[in-house]
């Protein structure tokens, strides 16, 4: 999923700061699974900015509206008998979501209340952690099923730099060394000689060195 | 302003022990402050974020949640993630300006009614000292005057 | 009535009669009943509450007790099992155990039960013919015997009627029927539980003290009653002879009892300590300053669980004045408006006098003559005072099988002894009588479907007596709380939970459309059920009501600040209307219960307990911490009657090994525990090799004991002369020639008790010093014993022991916690030194033996163990804390927990035994049970909002939600514990927690503060 | 030979070859690259010239090794993948071969948060042992990792670390083979003050034959001080220092520790030469570059080579 989180409420306030009314809007899918930005965080957010503006004397209409998902324009249609009602939209959903606002109502300010942090897994309640960063040459298969790309550090392709000490990243205790998860791995799978096979230069088209990029099911497209 | 102030406090307590701490406690008449209105909850750790900050929003000047103490809870460990979701409240209503200070985590068993009194009055004493949270008057104006 | 025939054959009288309609018969009567047997209670009265319903207050907690006591009396009025005789007495009992044939003989009462509103026109009209019993019989009238009255109904006395066609006519509902000849007839039972209750020692002719010529000397019992809200003075304290408020009130201990006077009972009546005590708190609390309290005693024996914390706080808190006296004499002066008390104090000889405007007599109990003679037509043996004689190890058993005592019959006691008693009584009683299931919801009508009726709120104020109406206007909370939006109806209602509100309620629910209810009254914990019960039963859903704690968190802690009690109370009201509009009607799940049973603990109470469930066809598992059964009691081999403990304890061992439906589990030691009542699993480490094992179980039952206390104190365990009550016990039993060389004995009493960092009493110190002392004197007539006391606390019967030593020579020196006495090593002996309060100079004794009479004290490490385990609360002193110190003395607060013995307070092993049935029977009304009610408290999951992040389901304790196969999140009701985690953890604010859910709270935090207080 | 280097001369000769290293200023001081460059002359085989080393922003390598090469030095030109993409290392590569630079290390790089632009983007386009496959090709097949030919390969001389001492341990000799087959030339390793555990890695690497494909240049350091030893111990990732050399340096008075600590520099490399299929050292006297002539003089190792 797309994980999020909230930005500092002050960024936040300074977003909202000259509109009267606003429409926050949350999204049903990754943000809610993440806790970023759900009909609970839509509800705490309209409280805490409410609450904030009216220390400087601002009063605010909060609107509040959770999505089933933002990034599909049918869903996005829900807010129409809101949208005219409101200064300006904020969004709770991942960077997707928020273009995909803006993109359908074009004449309203729209503002992320989210950061869109990365393509993660939960690993146990309340953490969630780096797993993809989609760059569209999955090399999973040559390493273990665990990506150096989105887990090493220096997403290094061939093996552990020399700061690797006892399975940690040189960077953090709190980080894993992938290369020691993925040598781990391939021994217990007997595949220890994957290794010695050099992973040549990355192509980074696939992964956005290419521009944007567009998926197109010929077949299922309009 | 500050002479005549009475805070509202809102204590969210849980059902097996602060709430019947506070039952204790008026069983024992121990007077504590009328500024502390319980909700009742079934457990500590059944106090939504959202309630907090609801509390808040409509003009209360100090929140506590009570649940039971330390390995004492009902539910096994509701005291405890209630313990932690105020932590992260506190950090919030910093972001707001409400302040941290503002909002507390007590625990006690079912029978420390003197307990219940206490931390009654010493919360309402210590709001009393920070005085009207930031967004009360605001509030006041958006609806009507608030007794206590 | 179809007769059942019992499993052993034993009884063919299926159903149990009670005699006395007192607090003990009715406990006795609805734990039978709750079991699901059939009772017949009689009661010569025609209203059933005894004793206990015309007091203001009780002690320790001083609730008003009718609030406690009558959503008991309209439980029993209710209960399909009972069947409730009044105006009715008992003239002769034939047969034996289990096929006993009753007469019984019912007074006419001239008005219909069936008709009778108690709307008393009769009385209002008639006032001279319509009874009632006055608290103050000689001095002012209440309307009926107290405002709860069950049956709800009047009597007629016709001979005081002058025109007896104008009283028909008076009564709307056509119920009085002057032909009532009553009538005399046969029942038919398998056993009997005498509860006849006490009578009160009468002072009159006592005309030292003044009471029969003085007003202002009254009774303990008239005391009550005018401090009494329900009472002559409707609550107001004054003097009787004047009407004014008195300044001086003082309360002269032991009328009637311990032989001090002429006439007088030579046993102590065990409460009236703490009845002054807490009718002089009570004053104190309700007039602080203006009136100064005084109690002059003897001995002040508060012996009880935590009574002695209340002592302390009467004297420190409160400002009571205590004097150790003997008062001589009451008199009035000619020309002196107050009473003038002359006595005497043990460290002087002089006469003191000071004059007080009341003095109240602390009567003590005694068997009235009735009692006495309906006792021996029933073939019971009695002691010289009229009380039941009964079995040394059974104290409920009387001489005549199948008939058993409690309460006051047995001896003299209060109130929580005689709940266990009673509920003890049931067991015994109800033991051989076979089991018939009924649906207990059987006849409760339809339910109204609300769901579109628009907003139609009731609201319901009760004044609890005192309790709020002495703090707050509760009219005015009233016509607050109807100006509040959708409430159509707002009014007072005495006690809400009182027969007579509740119908009421319920009256107005049907007549004013009502589809939501408001109750202003107490805590929700204890009255929630009832009001739940009350407002279903009128066709609204139980979970349409809700409850403004408006005692506990109102006039309770806030009755020195009348108006924010006020403003406060109308809060809490304005919470409860607007979170009463957003309740929905819900409904229960339950659940099969398991009926096994767990007994934690293998003493007498435990095997005791074991062995009465068992018999009842339950499986019982013993798990006992050491290698064996038996408990403390392997240690004690006399009691104080003489008794001998062993054979008793063996035989106990004996019948509990054998019993094909008890496993006793040794060396077993709770590790763990889950679950709910009706499906308990405790884990546990057994044996030498700690091996695991669970155990599944309906209901737990804490049988753990205490330790016996050894301070180092006195030379305890330094030198070979000292020892405590329990090792003498052992040297008297094994070694009584080392017992006769002895020409000194001292013993210190208190000893780790009583002190600051003990606070409580041990209570069976004195018995067991008194035990020992006789025992000593028995062995070697000469020996001189001294006895250092600060109170002896020799209560019930036990006193006339105390006066058998006294008589027999034994010294006893009152000593104060200022002068302890001093001990010192010599040679084997030991020299103790004291001092003598009436020569005012100290003494010492070279004693061959120092008995410390060392107490018990709580299990600390297992109680601390257990109380986690199973999350219980415990006292400070470390004993298990139970839901009710009054009136349900053995439940523990976590339901389906029970606490029996000195696991809940120090007792002697009569009263464990007593505890031990009583839990036996208390812990049958959850066994008699097929399933468990699981209430309406669950999450419920809304599958549109639902985004299956799985939160919820890591967030359960419990391990209750899933993901199901239509990818939403699920929670099955009948698992789910109602603790509401995952409600507050679900980002998608999917989940809702039903009597708590968000818009309930919200609404309660919008009301407390959108709108002003007038 | 494979090219000009007067590194691979020494090593093709069979002598041990050593070399040290230079951290280039942070900023313009051209001096001093010549003042250290000075006290290696005529020490050494071959400077490193570090790059942007402790992910701090330095005098570039490239302009640094051009400065000891007017010197009439032998820079060996550091590179790491954090900087640049490869289109850029590509264009230095070039670059630095036209201005004399025949021999460089090929390296991933610190991490850009130990350094003092947290902030900054760690690139590793490439990761080091693909850097070497690409320096390789360039050389031994004149193109470019695009494919284009280059006008006048660069013909390097292909180093590149090893670090015998991090984890995964059995993984750091596996390393080293895809270093190898990767393209290097030779090895300088990680510090090396554990020697027994060196022993053991070398073991593995005689018993794979990499000894034998390619020269290992033993790393060693000189510890100014007790202090310096413990922070190397305790805080530098995926260094080895036993605790007995703490103790040893903390067992004499301040003043004498450098002393302590030379010797104790002089006696690893003493135990290493020892070792079958060592080819050289490498000694990176950190800010103490006065000192290398001392240490190469004290082990037998003066005067180097003329090839």
């Amino acid at each position: 999923m797309i994980t999020a989180e909230r930005k500092p409420l002050e960024e936040l306030i300074e977003y909202v700061r000259p509109f009267k009314r606003i429409l926050l809007v949350g999204c049903n899918e990754c943000v809610t699974v993440c806790s970023a930005g759900g009909r609970k965080e839509v509800g705490l957010l309209a409280s805490g900015l409410k609450m904030a503006l009216l220390q400087s004397g601002t009063t605010i209409e909060i609107r509040e509206h959770t999505l089933e998902r933002q990034c599909d324009p049918e869903y996005i249609d829900e807010l129409l008998p809101m949208i005219d009602g409101v200064d300006a939209v904020m969004s709770m959903a991942c960077g997707c979501g928020v273009q995909e606002v803006a993109r359908r109502y074009k004449d309203k300010p729209v503002f992320p209340a989210l950061n869109t942090k990365f393509m993660g897994a939960s690993e146990r309640q309340g953490v969630w952690a780096e797993r993809c960063q989609g760059c569209g040459n999955c090399l999973l298969g040559m390493t273990g099923g665990i990506c150096p790309i989105a887990r090493c550090s220096k997403r290094l392709m061939n093996g552990p730099c020399g700061g690797s000490v006892t399975g940690k990243c040189e960077i953090s205790k709190d980080v894993d060394c992938a290369w020691q998860l993925i040598w781990d791995r391939l021994k217990a799978l007997g595949l220890e000689d994957q290794y010695l096979k050099i992973i040549p230069a990355k192509d980074w088209r696939p992964a956005g060195g290419g521009g944007p990029r567009k998926i197109i099911r010929e077949d299922l497209a309009a | 302003m500050m002479e005549n102030f009475e805070p509202v406090i809102v204590a969210f307590c849980c059902h097996y022990c602060a709430y019947t701490a506070a039952d204790m406690a008026g069983s024992q008449r121990l007077e504590y402050s009328p500024n502390v209105k319980i909700i009742r909850v079934p457990c500590s750790g059944k106090v939504d974020a959202i309630h907090i900050i609801k509390a808040f929003e409509k003009g209360a000047d100090g929140v506590y949640v009570a649940g039971c103490l330390d390995g004492d809870c009902h539910f096994k460990n509701g005291n405890n993630r209630a313990s932690r979701r105020v932590e992260y409240v506190q950090k919030y209503l910093d972001e707001i300006g409400i302040g941290s200070e503002r909002l507390e985590m007590v625990k006690m068993s079912a029978g420390m009614g003197y307990l219940f009194a206490q931390i009654a009055i010493d919360m309402t004493e210590k709001i009393r000292k920070l005085g009207p949270s930031p967004v009360r008057p605001l509030a006041m104006q958006a609806s009507q005057p608030i007794a206590c | 009535m179809v007769e059942i025939q019992n499993m052993n054959g034993v009884q063919g009288h299926n159903k149990v009669l009670v005699i006395g309609g007192g607090l003990g018969g009715i406990r006795t009567a609805l734990d039978l009943a709750e079991a699901e047997k059939d009772v017949i209670l009689v009661d010569k009265a025609y209203a059933i509450g005894g004793l206990m319903t015309q007091l203001d207050r009780t002690f320790p907690t001083n609730n008003c007790d009718l609030c406690t006591l009558s959503p008991n009396l309209s439980e029993s009025g209710r209960k399909q099992h009972i069947e409730l005789l009044t105006m009715t007495s008992v003239k002769g009992v034939r047969g034996d155990k289990g096929n006993f044939t009753v007469s019984l003989e019912t007074a006419p009462r001239y008005i219909n039960l069936d008709k009778c509103t108690a709307c008393g026109e009769c009385h209002k009209h008639f006032p001279e013919c319509v009874r009632f019993t006055p608290g103050l019989d000689h001095r002012a009238p209440t309307c009926m015997r107290y405002p709860q009255a069950i049956p709800q109904s009047f009597s007629v006395d016709l001979e005081k009627c002058s025109d007896i066609n104008a009283l028909i006519k008076v009564c709307p509902a056509g119920a009085i029927s002057p032909d009532d000849i009553g009538r005399k007839f046969e029942i038919q039972c398998g056993s009997i539980v005498l509860s006849a209750g006490a009578a009160l020692f009468d002072p009159s002719g006592l005309d030292y003290l003044g009471y029969s010529v003085e007003p202002d000397v009254v009774t303990n019992l008239e005391y009550e009653r005018i401090m009494s809200a329900s009472g002559p003075t409707m609550g107001q304290l004054v003097r009787p002879s004047n009407g004014k408020q008195p300044k001086k009130v003082a309360w002269i201990q032991c009328v009637g009892s311990r032989g001090l006077q002429k006439g007088a009972a030579s046993y102590c009546s065990s409460a009236c300590c703490m009845i002054a005590l807490k009718e002089a708190i009570v004053t104190k609390e309700r007039f602080q300053d203006d009136i100064e309290t005084t109690i002059f005693y003897m001995d002040m024996r508060t012996f009880g669980k935590d009574y002695e914390l209340y002592l302390e706080r009467a004297k420190n808190k409160h400002g009571v004045r205590l004097i150790r006296s003997r008062p001589h004499s009451i008199l009035r002066d000619d020309n002196q408006d107050g009473l003038r008390l002359s006595y005497t104090t043990d460290d002087t000889s002089e006469m003191k006098n000071e004059d007080f405007d009341m003095v109240v007599l602390s009567t003590g109990f005694k068997i009235a003559d009735d009692v006495r003679e309906l006792s021996l037509k029933m073939g019971l043996t009695l002691n010289p005072s009229g009380f039941a004689v009964t079995e040394e190890f059974s104290p409920v058993e009387t001489s005549r099988p199948g008939i058993y005592v409690c309460g006051m019959m047995e001896s003299p006691k209060d109130i929580p002894e005689t709940m266990a008693q009673a509920s003890a009584a049931a067991c015994m009683a109800g033991k051989d009588l076979k089991v018939s299931l009924k649906d207990p919801d059987g006849d409760l009508p339809p339910e109204r479907d609300v769901t579109d009726e628009a907003l139609r709120i009731g609201v319901f104020i009760c004044d609890c007596g005192e309790n709020i109406g002495g703090v707050l206007d509760v009219l005015e909370i009233a016509e607050y709380s109807k100006s509040l939006p959708n409430v159509v109806v707002a009014e007072p209602q005495g006690h809400g939970c009182s027969r007579q509100s509740i119908e009421q309620i319920q009256k107005s629910i049907v007549e004013n459309g009502l589809n939501r209810v408001v109750i202003g009254g107490c805590s929700p914990r204890t009255h929630e059920a009832k009001f739940q019960e009350a407002i279903r039963k009128a066709g609204l859903n139980k979970y349409l009501v809700e409850i403004a704690n408006i005692r506990d968190q109102a006039t309770w802690v806030h009755a020195h600040l009348p108006e924010k009690a006020t403003r406060k109370a109308k809060d809490l009201m304005r919470m409860a209307v607007g979170a009463v509009a957003e309740s929905h009607p819900l409904k229960d799940h339950s659940l099969p219960i398991n009926k096994d049973v767990l007994v934690v603990g293998g003493g007498v109470t435990g095997m005791t307990t074991a062995l009465r469930l068992a018999d009842q066809g339950f499986k019982v598992y013993i798990a006992e911490k050491t290698n064996s059964l038996g408990g403390m009691a392997k240690n004690i081999h006399t009691t104080l009657s003489g008794s001998e403990v062993r054979p008793f304890v063996d035989n106990l061992i004996e019948q509990t090994k054998a019993h094909a439906n008890i496993q006793v589990i040794t060396r077993a030691i709770i590790v763990d525990h889950s679950g709910m009542p009706g499906m308990f699993k405790t884990g546990m480490q057994v044996g030498p090799q700690m091996f695991y094992r669970t155990i599944q179980h309906g209901v737990t039952i804490l049988a753990t004991g205490a330790l016996a206390n050894r301070p180092k104190q006195y030379l305890l365990g330094e030198s070979e002369a000292v020892g405590t009550q329990l090792e003498t016990d052992t040297l008297l039993a094994d070694n009584p020639e080392t017992v006769k060389s002895w020409d000194n004995v001292v013993m210190i009493q208190c000893v780790g008790s009583r002190i600051p960092e003990n606070p409580n009493c041990s209570r069976i110190c004195c018995q067991a010093a008194i035990k020992n002392a006789l025992q000593i004197r028995k062995l070697n007539p000469e020996t001189r014993i001294f006895v250092l006391y600060r109170d002896m606390r020799t209560y019930g019967f036990q006193e006339e022991y105390y006066l058998e030593a006294r008589k027999q020579g034994v010294i006893f020196v009152r000593y104060s916690l200022d002068h302890l006495p001093q001990v010192q090593a010599v040679g084997k002996q030991v020299e103790v030194t004291f001092t003598d309060p009436i020569l005012g100079r100290a003494i010492t004794v070279t004693a061959d033996r120092l008995c410390l009479s060392t107490g018990l004290i709580a299990d600390e490490d297992s109680t601390e163990d257990l109380a986690r385990i199973f999350k219980l609360p415990r006292t400070q002193d470390g004993f298990f804390l139970e839901d009710h110190v009054k009136l349900r003395p053995v439940d523990l607060p976590v339901p389906g927990f029970y606490v029996a013995g000195t696991a809940h307070s120090p007792k002697t092993i009569r009263e464990s035994v007593t505890q031990a049935q009583a839990v036996a029977s208390r812990a049958q009304l959850l066994l008699a049970r097929d399933a468990i009610n699981l209430g309406a408290a669950v999450a419920r999951v809304d599958s549109t909002k639902c985004a299956a992040c799985l939160i919820c389901v890591r967030a359960c304790p419990f391990d209750v939600p899933f993901i199901n196969a239509d990818g939403y999140s699920e929670i099955d009701p009948a698992k789910c514990h109602g603790c509401g985690l995952c409600a507050s953890e679900c980002p998608a604010k999917a989940i809702q927690l039903m009597q708590f859910e968000d818009d309930r709270i919200v609404a309660k935090l919008e009301q407390l503060f959108e709108r002003m207080v007038a | 030979m494979k090219t000009e280097s007067h590194l691979e001369k020494v090593l093709v000769s069979g002598n041990l070859a050593v070399t040290s290293e230079c951290g280039p200023p942070r900023g313009c001081l051209p001096d001093h690259v010549r003042e250290k460059g000075g006290y290696l002359r005529g020490v050494v085989d071959a400077i490193n010239v570090t790059d942007n080393q402790t992910a701090m922003v330095r005098m570039s390598s490239l302009a640094a090794s051009v400065l000891l090469k007017q010197e009439g030095l032998n820079p060996l030109y550091q590179m790491v993948t954090r900087d640049r993409n490869r289109l850029a290392m590509q264009a230095d590569i070039i670059g630095a071969y036209s201005l004399g630079i025949d021999t460089m290390l090929c390296l991933s790089g610190d991490h850009t948060q130990f350094g003092d632009h947290p902030m900054a983007a760690n690139v590793h386009d490439l990761d080091s042992i693909q850097l070497i496959q690409m320096v390789k090709a360039m050389r031994d097949e004149g193109k470019f990792q695009g494919g284009a030919d280059i006008k006048g390969p660069p013909k390097m001389f292909i180093g590149a670390a090893a670090n015998p001492f991090a984890d995964p341990f059995e993984l750091r000799v596996l390393r080293l083979a895809k270093k190898v087959a990767a393209g290097a030339d030779f090895i300088q390793t990680q510090c090396i003050f554990n020697v027994d555990k060196f022993e053991k890695w070398m073991e593995q690497v005689r018993r794979r034959g990499l000894h034998k494909q390619v020269y290992i240049l033993a790393g060693v350091t000189p510890m100014k001080s007790v202090g310096a030893a413990r922070y190397m111990k305790n805080k530098v990732p995926g260094m080895d220092v036993p605790q007995d050399l703490v103790d040893r340096m903390g067992s004499v008075p301040k003043e004498k520790q450098p002393e302590e600590g030379i010797t104790i520099c002089i006696e690893t490399i003493d135990r290493l030469k020892k070792i079958e299929g060592i080819a050289g050292f490498h000694i990176m006297a950190i800010d103490w570059e006065e000192k290398v002539k001392e240490i190469v003089d004290r082990a037998g190792l003066l005067p180097r080579p003329q090839v």
